[in-house]
C-alpha cells in the first residue's frame, strides 16, 4: 500500500514540478532571446484553459489513443525512482528496460491516436517522431547498456546506490555527455523538435488536438519529461535525497532549455546522421572503455 | 602395316565426321571407321607365315601353333553385316530428313530448333 | 528356357513383319511370355549358363543366367510389358519394339563379349527406329551416328580384349591376367563405348533430342534400354575387369551428374528437362557402380530401378501432355490422376520422403560416407538441389498456372498405369525390400567374380 | 495412442480429408479444425519422456520422443495452425483450391509435429521434408507471383536441408549413430574441432534457411508475401519455427559451450556460436531496414520475420540462461504475433483484395475487430509491455548486456526500435487515416475469422501478464540441456522474472497500466464531452463541411489526404542505394541457368560433328590421363 502512495506521490510531484519548470523554461528562453516572456505559472493556466473547452473528437481511436498515451506514460512515471531507494515505489520492478519499453506504450498511443485523426500532417509528424526515436535511442541504449554492464545491475535504485562513491557522470564522462545529447532528442527540444515543427507541419501530431485532448496530451508530455529527466538524474547524477534530486532535476532541465533556445532545427535525415555519427561512435568508445575497465 | 592402314582410315573417318556438313558424308565416314575397325580385326588374327586353320582329311599334316587365328574373320563377317544394317537405317533416315528439313546439309536444314 | 527370352520376341518380330496388323498383339504376347518365363525362374541364386550349339565355355556363345542378369532382365521386360499394354503408344512400332526387346534381353543375358557387341548394335539400330517416331528423324540420325561410333569403339575394345586374353568369354577374360597397358586400353575403350548408351558425359549429346522427340522413345529407352546398358557397365567393370577403369567412370559420372542437372534446369521443354534428369541419374548409378563393392552396386541398381519406375511415369505423362496440348499451363487441373502420378514420380526423383527415391538416395549417401567418399555425396546433394528447382517449377507450372481451354481425353490405360506405378513408389518407400532385395542380389552377383567364373566355366547346365 | 501411430494416421487422414473436401470443402475444413483441437488436447496430455518407434531405416532405429522442447514447440505450432484452420473455414471461400489446401495443411501439421518429436537426425529430416513439401504445395495457390515464390522457397529450403543432411551423415560416419543425444555425447569427447565445427554448421544451415536467417533469408519476402494470405500466418508463425527448432537442437541439444569450449571467441561464447550470432544480427539489420521501406504489408511482416528469426538465433546462440530462455520464448511470441498479423492482413485482403498499404486506409471504422487484433499483435511484436513480446526481448537484452556484447546489443536495440517504425506503417496506412471511396461498403469479417485472431491476442496478453505457464516448459528445456540448471529465472511464487541485473513483476506492470488507464479515463470524463465529427466526410455529397485542418484549402479528393506512401521517406532516402543480397542470389541462379545454356549449346544441340569431336577428345584425354 505504501508503494501505491509513493507511486501517486510520483505523479503529483511530476505534475507540479514539470509544469512549473516548463513555465520557467519559457521564461528563460524569453530572456535569452531578449523578451520578457510569460509568468512561470503560465502553463498551469494554459492547461486548465485547454481542459475546460469543448473539444472535437475524430472517432473512437482518437479518444483511445489519447487515453493510451496518458495511461501508459503515467504507468511509467509511477515506476520511476526519485533519487533514492526510499523514493522508489516498486523496488522489484524498476528495471531500466522495463521502464524504457513501458514508456513506449505512451508513445505508441499518442502516435496511434494522432494518426487516427485522419490528418496527414499528424501522420508526417508521427513518422518523424518515430524516425527520431531511431536516432536518439541507439546511442542512449548503448551508453546505458555499458553502465549496466559496469555496475552489474539494471535496477535503477541499485544503480543509484552504486554511485555513492561518485557520480556515474564522472565515472564515464563520455557516456554521460552522450546520454545528455540523447536526452535532448527525447525531450524534443531544439534542435530536435522535428516531430512537432510548428512552422513546417502545423505542429505535427498535435494538428487535430482541441480542448481537453490538447490538455490531456499536455499532461502526458509532462509525465514524459519527468520520466526522461529522472532517468538521467538517477543513472548519471547519482540521484540523492529528495531535495538534491529536485535540484539536479532542475539543473538538467534548465541546461536543456538554455541549449535549445539558441539552436535552430535539424532536418530529419540530418538528425539521424548526427546521432549515428559522433554520439554513436563515442557511445561505442565508452562501451569499449567500460569493457577494458578504463573508467574513472 | 595393316594396323597403320586401319589407323589412317579411322583418322579419315573421324576427320570426315568432324569437318563435313553433309549428313550423308557423316554416314560414309562412319562406314569408313567401321571398315577400318574390321581391317584391324582381320589383321589381329594374322600370324606371320601362318597357315590356314583348316583341318580336314585333305590337310592332315597341320602345323600346330603356326595357324592363322580363324575367329577374327568370323567376327568380321558379323561386324560387316551390322555395319551394313547401320548404313541402311541411316540412309533411310536421311531420306526422311531430306523430306522434312528439305536438305541434308547441316547448315541448310530448316526447322531444326533447339 | 532362358534363351526363349530372346528367341520369342525375335521370332514374333519376324512373324509380324509378314502380318503387320498382328504386330501389336504379338508384341503383347511376346512381353507376356517373357514375363511368364522370368516369373517361372524367379531368382536362380546361382549361375546357370545356357550354351549354344554344344560349345562348352569358354568356347562358343553362352547365355549366363544369374541373379544379376535375372534382375536386369526382369526390369527390362517389365517395362516392355507395360508399354505393350498401351496400344496407342506402340502404334506401328511393334516390330521395332520386339526387336529391341530381343536385343535388350540378349545384351543382358549374354556371356560373350562379341555377342554383347552384336546385341548392342541391334539395340542401337532398333532404338533409332523407335526414336524416329513423330518425324524425329534428324535426332534419330544423330543418335545413329553416335551409336555407330560407340559400336565401333566397343568392338575395338572387344578385339583388344580378345588379343590380350585369347578369349571372348566374359568369365574367361576375367580370369586372365592382362598386362596393365592393355587393360587401360580395353577398359577405356569399353567406358567410351558403353558411355554412349549409359549416357555418360560428354557422350550423351543424343539424349535430349531422342527423349524429347516423341512420346514412345523416352518411355522405353529411358527405362529398359538404359537399365540394360547400365547393367552391362556393372557386368564389365564390376565382374570382368574387377574395377579397373573405375576412376574414369567415376570422374565422368560426377561431371555427368552436374552437367545433366544444370542442363535440365534451363530446359523449357518438359520431355527434354526430364531427359537431362535421366542423364544425371545415370551418372549417379555409374558413379556408384564404379565404387565396385557389392553393396554399392546393389544400391546403384536399387536407385536405377526407382529412377526407371519414376521416369516411366514421368515420360508417360509428359509425352501425353506434350503431344496433346500446346500450352501446358495448369493442365493437371484437367488430368488430376495423371498429375498426381507425375508429381509423386517427380518427388520420388528428387528423393523426398514418402517416395522410393528417398530410400535409394539416402542409402547411397550413407554408403558413400561409410566408404569415406565425401565428394560424391556433396555432388549428389548439389544435384538434388538443382533438381528441386526444376521439379518444383514444373509441378507448379503444370498444376497452378492459369489453364487454357484446350482439351484432351483422359488416357485411361496410361493413367491407371501411371497411378499404379507411382503408388508402387510409395510402397517402396514403406517397404524398400520390394526393389532392394533384388537389387542387392544383383549387386552381389556382379561383384562376386569368383562365383561367376566358377558357374560359367565348370558347371554346365541347360543347353539348346 | 503412440506417437508414431498419431503421425502416420495424420498423414493418412490428410488424404482422406482431400476426398471429403472434394465433396464439401467446408466439411473438410471443419474436420481439420476438430482434428487440430484434438491434437492440442493430446499434446497437453502427453507425458514428457514418452518414446515410440517409427521403424528402422538402413539398420538405424527411427525414434520419436516427447521432450520439453517437443511439448513447447508442438503446442506453439498447434496454436497457430488451429487458429488458421478455424480462420480458413470461412476464408477458404475466396480460394481456388480449398480441398488441396485442407489436405496439405494437415499433412504439414503432421510433418511439423514429427520434426519436434524426432529423436534422431533422419527422422527429423523425413518429417522436415514432409512439412516443407506440403507447405511448398500450398504456397503457389496464391496470386500469380506465388508460383515463382514456391520455387524459390523450395530451393532455398532445400539448400539448407541438404547441407543438414550432409552434416547428419558426416556425424553418422564419425560417431556411428544418428540419435541426437548420442551424437551430442560423442561430440563432447571428440578432439577434432574442425570436423565438429563442420557438423555443427552443416546441421545449423537447415535452420538458417528455414528461419530466414541471412544469407538464406530472401525467400521469406517472396514466399510469405505471395502465399495464400491465411497461409502466410502459418508460414511465418509456425513453419519458420521449424528452423528455430533445428537451430536450438544444434546449439543447445548439442551442448555447444562444452563441445566448442576450446575455441572461445568473446565472453565465453565459442566462435561457432558467435558466427551464428553474427548471422542473426545481420538478419536483424536487413530485416528491419527492408521492412521499414515495404509498401506491401505482407512483405513488410515477412521481413520482420527475418529480423525476429535473428532475435531467436541471437538469444539461443549466446547459450546464456537468460538468452536461451529469451530466444525460446521469442519463438512463442513471434509465432503468435506473426500469426495474428497475417490473419488480420488476410482479413483485410479478403474484404479489399489488395495488400498494398498505399491503396488502403481508414479501415478502422469498417473493421474494428481486425484492427484491434492487429494493434495488440504489433504491441507484442514490437516488444512493448504488457504483451508477451516484451518478456522475451527483455531476457535477450539481459543476456547481451551481461555478456558485454555491445555491438550485438546495439543491433538488437536497433531492430527493436526499428520494429516500432515498421509495425506502425500498416497501422497508419491501412487502418487509420482516410477511407478510400471504393471501400465504403467494406464490412467486418465474420466471427469465424476474427475469433481465432482474438483468441491468440488474449493468449498473448495473458502470457504477458502471467508468463509462468510458458516459462515453465522453457525452464524444463533449459534443465534438459543443462544450461545453468541451478538458476531460476521464473519465480512464480513471487510473481517475478529474475534477470542477472534486477527483476520485474509482470503482474505489477500490468496493474500499473490499468491504474494509469483508470486515472486517464477519470481525467477524460471529468472534462467536457467532445463533439464527434467525421474525418473528411468523403462519402457524402460534394461540399459537405470539412472537419479537419486542411490549411484553408478545400479538399476535393479526400482519399488522397492520407499519408501512407513512403511513410518514412526521410529515413528511407538514406539507404535507397543499398546493396541487395537478393540480387546476389539471383546472379547465382542465373549463373546456373547460363551454365545450363552453355552446356546445352556445346554438348547437346550440335551436329554429329561436334559429338564426334567430344568423343575423340574424351578418348584422348582419358588415355592421356591414364598413361
Amino acid at each position: 500500500m505504501v508503494a501505491a502512495y509513493k507511486a501517486l506521490f510520483n505523479l503529483v510531484v511530476a505534475f507540479f514540478l514539470v509544469l512549473s519548470l516548463e513555465g520557467i523554461g519559457r521564461k528563460i528562453t524569453a530572456r535569452i532571446q531578449r523578451r520578457i516572456g510569460p509568468p512561470w505559472y503560465q502553463n498551469f493556466i494554459d492547461l486548465f484553459k485547454a481542459l475546460s473547452k469543448h473539444p472535437f473528437s475524430n472517432g473512437w481511436i482518437f479518444d483511445f489513443g489519447v487515453l493510451m498515451a496518458l495511461g501508459g506514460t503515467m504507468a511509467t512515471a509511477m515506476v520511476i525512482p526519485m533519487g533514492s531507494a526510499f523514493w522508489t515505489p516498486f523496488p522489484n520492478s524498476d528495471n531500466f528496460f522495463v521502464i524504457m519499453y513501458l514508456f513506449a506504450v505512451g508513445a505508441l498511443g499518442m502516435a496511434m491516436g494522432m494518426v487516427g485523426s485522419g490528418n496527414p500532417w499528424s501522420s508526417i509528424g508521427v513518422s518523424r517522431a518515430l524516425t527520431q526515436m531511431l536516432g536518439y535511442e541507439l546511442p542512449y541504449l548503448i551508453v546505458i547498456s555499458s553502465t549496466i554492464f559496469h555496475y552489474k545491475t539494471a535496477s535503477i535504485h541499485k544503480l543509484i546506490e552504486m554511485q555513492r562513491g561518485g557520480w556515474n557522470l564522472l565515472v564515464m564522462p563520455l557516456g554521460g555527455i552522450i546520454a545528455f545529447v540523447s536526452l535532448m532528442g527525447m525531450l524534443g527540444k531544439k534542435p530536435f523538435d522535428i516531430a512537432t515543427a510548428p512552422a513546417e507541419i502545423a505542429s505535427g501530431p498535435m494538428t487535430e488536438l482541441s480542448g481537453k485532448y490538447m490538455g490531456l496530451l499536455h499532461i502526458m508530455h509532462v509525465f514524459a519529461i519527468f520520466v526522461e529527466i529522472s532517468l538521467f538524474v538517477d543513472i548519471f547524477l547519482g540521484g540523492g535525497n529528495f531535495g538534491w534530486y529536485l535540484v539536479k532535476f532542475i539543473v538538467v532541465w534548465v541546461l536543456a532549455v538554455m541549449i535549445s533556445s539558441v539552436l535552430p532545427r535539424f532536418r530529419i535525415e540530418q538528425m539521424i546522421k548526427f546521432y549515428w555519427g559522433v554520439p554513436l561512435g563515442l557511445a561505442f568508445l565508452n562501451a569499449l572503455f567500460v569493457l577494458l575497465g578504463w573508467t574513472l | 602395316m595393316v594396323y597403320i592402314i586401319s589407323i589412317i582410315l579411322v583418322g579419315i573417318g573421324v576427320y570426315g565426321l568432324m569437318t563435313q556438313k553433309n549428313l550423308f558424308k557423316h554416314l560414309i565416314s562412319l562406314s569408313i571407321i567401321d571398315t577400318a575397325v574390321n581391317i584391324f580385326i582381320v589383321a589381329t588374327g594374322y600370324v606371320n607365315g601362318g597357315k590356314a586353320p583348316i583341318y580336314t582329311k585333305n590337310f592332315p599334316s597341320f602345323a600346330i601353333g603356326r595357324f592363322v587365328d580363324p575367329l577374327p574373320q568370323a567376327l568380321v563377317l558379323t561386324a560387316i553385316v551390322i555395319g551394313v544394317g547401320t548404313l541402311a537405317v541411316g540412309a533411310s533416315l536421311l531420306v526422311r530428313v531430306k523430306e522434312k528439313h528439305s536438305s541434308i546439309d547441316v547448315e541448310n536444314m530448316k526447322g531444326v530448333g533447339e | 528356357m532362358i534363351s526363349l527370352l530372346i528367341a520369342i520376341p525375335l521370332l514374333l518380330a519376324f512373324v509380324s513383319v509378314m502380318w503387320k496388323r498382328l504386330a501389336k498383339p504379338l508384341f503383347f504376347l511376346a512381353a507376356v511370355t517373357n514375363m511368364t518365363v522370368l516369373l517361372a525362374s524367379w531368382f536362380p541364386n546361382s549361375v546357370e549358363i545356357h550354351v549354344m550349339g554344344s560349345w562348352k565355355p569358354p568356347f562358343g556363345i553362352n547365355l549366363v543366367f544369374d541373379n544379376a542378369s535375372f534382375y536386369a532382365a526382369l526390369v527390362v521386360n517389365f517395362f516392355f510389358f507395360l508399354v505393350s499394354l498401351m496400344p496407342n503408344l506402340v502404334e506401328s512400332y511393334g516390330v521395332s519394339l520386339m526387336l529391341l526387346m530381343a536385343a535388350a534381353n540378349g545384351f543382358v543375358l549374354t556371356g560373350d563379349l562379341f555377342n554383347s557387341f552384336v546385341f548392342m548394335e541391334i539395340m542401337t539400330i532398333t532404338a533409332v527406329t523407335v526414336a524416329s517416331r513423330r518425324e524425329n528423324f534428324y535426332n534419330a540420325f544423330k543418335y545413329l551416328i553416335l551409336g555407330g561410333i560407340a559400336g565401333s569403339i566397343y568392338l575395338l575394345a572387344t578385339i583388344f580384349a580378345y588379343t590380350a586374353t585369347g578369349s571372348l568369354n566374359m568369365a574367361h577374360v576375367s580370369m586372365a591376367t592382362i598386362s596393365a597397358s592393355s587393360l587401360v586400353a580395353i577398359t577405356t575403350l569399353y567406358a567410351i563405348g558403353l558411355g554412349v548408351e549409359a549416357k555418360l558425359f560428354p557422350l550423351n549429346g543424343w539424349v535430349s533430342g531422342v527423349y524429347g522427340g516423341n512420346d514412345l522413345a523416352p518411355v522405353i529407352l529411358g527405362t529398359s534400354v538404359s537399365f540394360a546398358a547400365l547393367y552391362m557397365v556393372g557386368r564389365l567393370f564390376g565382374t570382368v575387369f574387377h574395377g579397373s577403369g573405375a576412376g574414369v567412370l567415376y570422374t565422368l559420372a560426377l561431371i555427368t551428374i552436374i552437367i545433366g542437372e544444370v542442363a535440365a534446369l534451363r530446359q523449357q521443354n518438359l520431355l527434354k528437362a526430364f531427359a537431362y534428369s535421366s542423364v544425371a541419374q545415370a551418372g549417379v548409378v555409374v558413379a556408384m557402380i564404379s565404387k565396385g563393392t557389392s553393396r554399392a552396386m546393389g544400391l546403384a541398381y536399387f536407385h536405377l530401378t526407382n529412377d526407371a519406375v519414376a521416369k516411366f511415369v514421368i515420360f508417360l505423362v509428359a509425352g501425353f501432355l506434350v503431344y496433346n496440348y500446346k500450352n501446358l499451363n495448369g493442365v493437371f487441373k484437367k488430368h488430376k490422376v495423371l498429375g498426381a502420378s507425375f508429381s509423386m514420380a517427380t518427388f520420388s526423383l528428387v528423393g523426398f520422403p514418402l517416395f522410393a527415391g528417398f530410400q535409394s538416395k539416402l542409402r547411397i549417401i550413407m554408403e558413400l560416407f561409410s566408404m569415406k567418399d565425401y565428394l560424391f555425396p556433396a555432388v549428389m546433394l548439389l544435384a538434388t538441389l538443382i533438381e528441386v528447382g526444376y521439379v518444383v517449377r514444373w509441378n507448379v507450372k503444370l498444376w497452378f498456372e492459369e489453364e487454357t481451354d484446350e482439351k484432351a481425353d483422359n488416357p485411361i490405360v496410361a493413367g491407371t498405369l501411371a497411378l499404379i506405378l507411382s503408388l508402387l513408389l510409395v510402397a517402396v518407400f514403406i517397404k524398400p525390400e520390394i526393389f532392394l532385395g533384388g537389387a542387392m542380389k544383383m549387386g552381389n552377383a556382379l561383384a562376386d567374380t569368383k562365383d561367376y567364373i566358377h558357374g560359367v566355366l565348370s558347371v554346365v547346365k541347360g543347353g539348346m | 495412442m503412440a506417437l508414431s501411430t498419431l503421425l502416420i494416421s495424420l498423414l493418412v487422414t490428410s488424404v482422406v480429408i482431400y476426398f471429403i473436401s472434394k465433396v464439401s470443402w467446408r466439411a473438410g475444413a471443419i474436420l481439420n479444425f476438430l482434428i487440430g483441437v484434438f491434437l492440442i488436447s493430446y499434446v497437453f496430455a502427453l507425458h514428457i519422456g514418452v518414446t515410440s518407434n517409427l521403424g528402422t531405416l538402413f539398420g538405424q532405429k527411427l525414434q520419436l520422443t516427447w521432450t520439453h522442447a517437443s511439448y513447447y514447440f508442438s503446442a506453439v505450432s498447434l496454436l497457430v495452425i488451429v487458429s488458421v484452420m478455424l480462420f480458413a473455414i470461412k476464408w477458404l471461400d475466396s480460394q481456388k483450391y480449398p480441398a488441396a489446401f485442407n489436405m496439405f495443411i494437415l499433412m504439414m501439421t503432421a510433418g511439423s509435429l514429427g520434426v519436434f518429436m524426432a529423436a534422431d537426425l533422419i527422422t527429423l529430416y523425413i518429417f522436415w521434408e514432409i512439412a516443407v513439401l506440403s507447405s511448398m504445395l500450398i504456397v503457389p495457390m496464391g496470386k500469380k507471383e506465388s508460383r515463382k515464390a514456391a520455387v524459390i522457397y523450395a530451393v532455398m529450403s532445400a539448400s539448407g536441408t541438404y547441407m543438414y543432411l550432409y552434416g547428419a551423415f558426416l556425424a553418422f560416419q564419425r560417431y556411428g549413430t544418428l540419435n541426437i543425444s548420442e551424437i551430442a555425447r560423442h561430440m563432447v569427447s571428440d578432439p577434432s574441432t574442425g570436423i565438429k565445427a563442420a557438423i555443427f554448421l552443416l546441421l545449423a544451415s537447415a535452420g538458417i534457411a528455414k528461419s530466414g536467417i541471412f544469407p538464406l533469408h530472401t525467400w521469406l519476402r517472396i514466399a510469405h508475401g505471395n502465399a495464400p494470405d491465411a497461409f502466410s500466418a502459418v508460414l511465418s508463425g509456425q513453419l519458420v519455427k521449424l528452423g528455430s527448432y533445428v537451430l536450438m537442437i544444434t546449439v543447445a541439444a548439442i551442448p555447444s559451450l562444452r563441445v566448442f569450449g576450446n575455441i572461445p571467441f568473446y565472453s565465453g561464447i565459442p566462435a561457432t556460436n558467435y558466427f551464428l550470432i553474427a548471422l542473426g544480427a545481420t538478419s536483424i539489420i536487413i530485416g528491419t531496414l527492408m521492412a521499414i521501406k515495404q509498401d506491401d504489408m505482407k512483405m513488410l511482416i515477412a521481413f520482420s520475420s527475418v529480423a525476429n528469426g535473428g532475435y531467436i538465433l541471437i538469444g539461443i546462440g549466446t547459450m546464456d540462461p537468460m538468452g536461451f530462455e529469451g530466444g525460446v520464448l521469442h519463438v512463442f511470441n513471434h509465432a503468435i504475433a506473426a500469426a495474428v498479423i497475417f490473419m488480420a492482413f488476410a482479413s483485410v485482403v479478403y474484404r479489399t483484395h489488395t495488400k498494398k498499404i498505399s491503396e488502403l486506409g481508414g479501415l478502422i471504422h469498417k473493421m474494428p475487430i481486425t484492427f484491434l487484433a492487429y494493434l495488440f499483435a504489433i504491441i507484442s511484436l514490437a516488444g512493448i509491455p504488457p504483451m508477451s513480446g516484451f518478456i522475451s526481448k527483455w531476457m535477450i537484452y539481459q543476456a547481451l548486456v551481461r555478456k558485454g556484447m555491445f555491438i550485438t546489443a546495439f543491433i538488437a536495440f536497433f531492430g527493436s526500435i526499428g520494429s516500432f517504425l515498421y509495425v506502425f506503417r500498416p497501422l497508419a496506412g491501412v487502418f487509420l487515416g482516410q477511407l478510400p471511396k471504393k471501400y465504403k461498403d467494406v464490412k467486418e469479417v465474420p466471427p469465424v475469422m476474427w475469433i481465432p485472431m482474438m483468441t491468440l491476442v488474449v493468449i498473448s496478453l495473458v502470457i504477458g501478464i502471467w508468463p509462468f505457464p510458458v516459462l515453465q516448459p522453457i525452464e524444463g528445456m533449459r534443465m534438459d540441456y543443462g544450461i545453468a540448471p541451478t538458476m531460476r529465472i521464473a519465480d512464480s511464487s513471487h510473481w517475478l522474472i529474475k534477470g542477472f541485473s534486477g527483476s520485474w513483476n509482470p503482474v505489477l506492470v500490468f496493474n500499473l497500466f490499468i491504474i494509469g488507464f483508470v486515472i486517464a479515463y477519470i481525467l477524460y470524463t471529468m472534462f467536457p464531452r467532445p463533439k464527434k465529427v467525421d474525418l473528411l466526410a468523403p462519402h457524402k455529397e460534394e461540399g459537405a463541411p470539412i472537419n479537419i485542418y486542411t490549411g484553408g484549402e478545400y479538399i476535393y479528393t479526400p482519399e488522397l489526404y492520407h499519408y501512407n506512401t513512403k511513410f518514412y521517406a526521410g529515413f528511407e532516402r538514406m539507404y535507397e542505394k543499398h546493396p541487395s543480397w537478393e540480387k546476389v542470389l539471383e546472379m547465382l541462379a542465373k549463373f546456373f541457368h547460363d551454365l545450363g545454356e552453355w552446356v546445352h549449346g556445346w554438348f547437346f544441340r550440335p551436329s554429329p560433328s561436334a559429338y564426334t569431336f567430344w568423343v575423340s577428345l574424351t578418348i584422348l584425354i582419358v588415355f592421356w590421363v591414364r598413361w
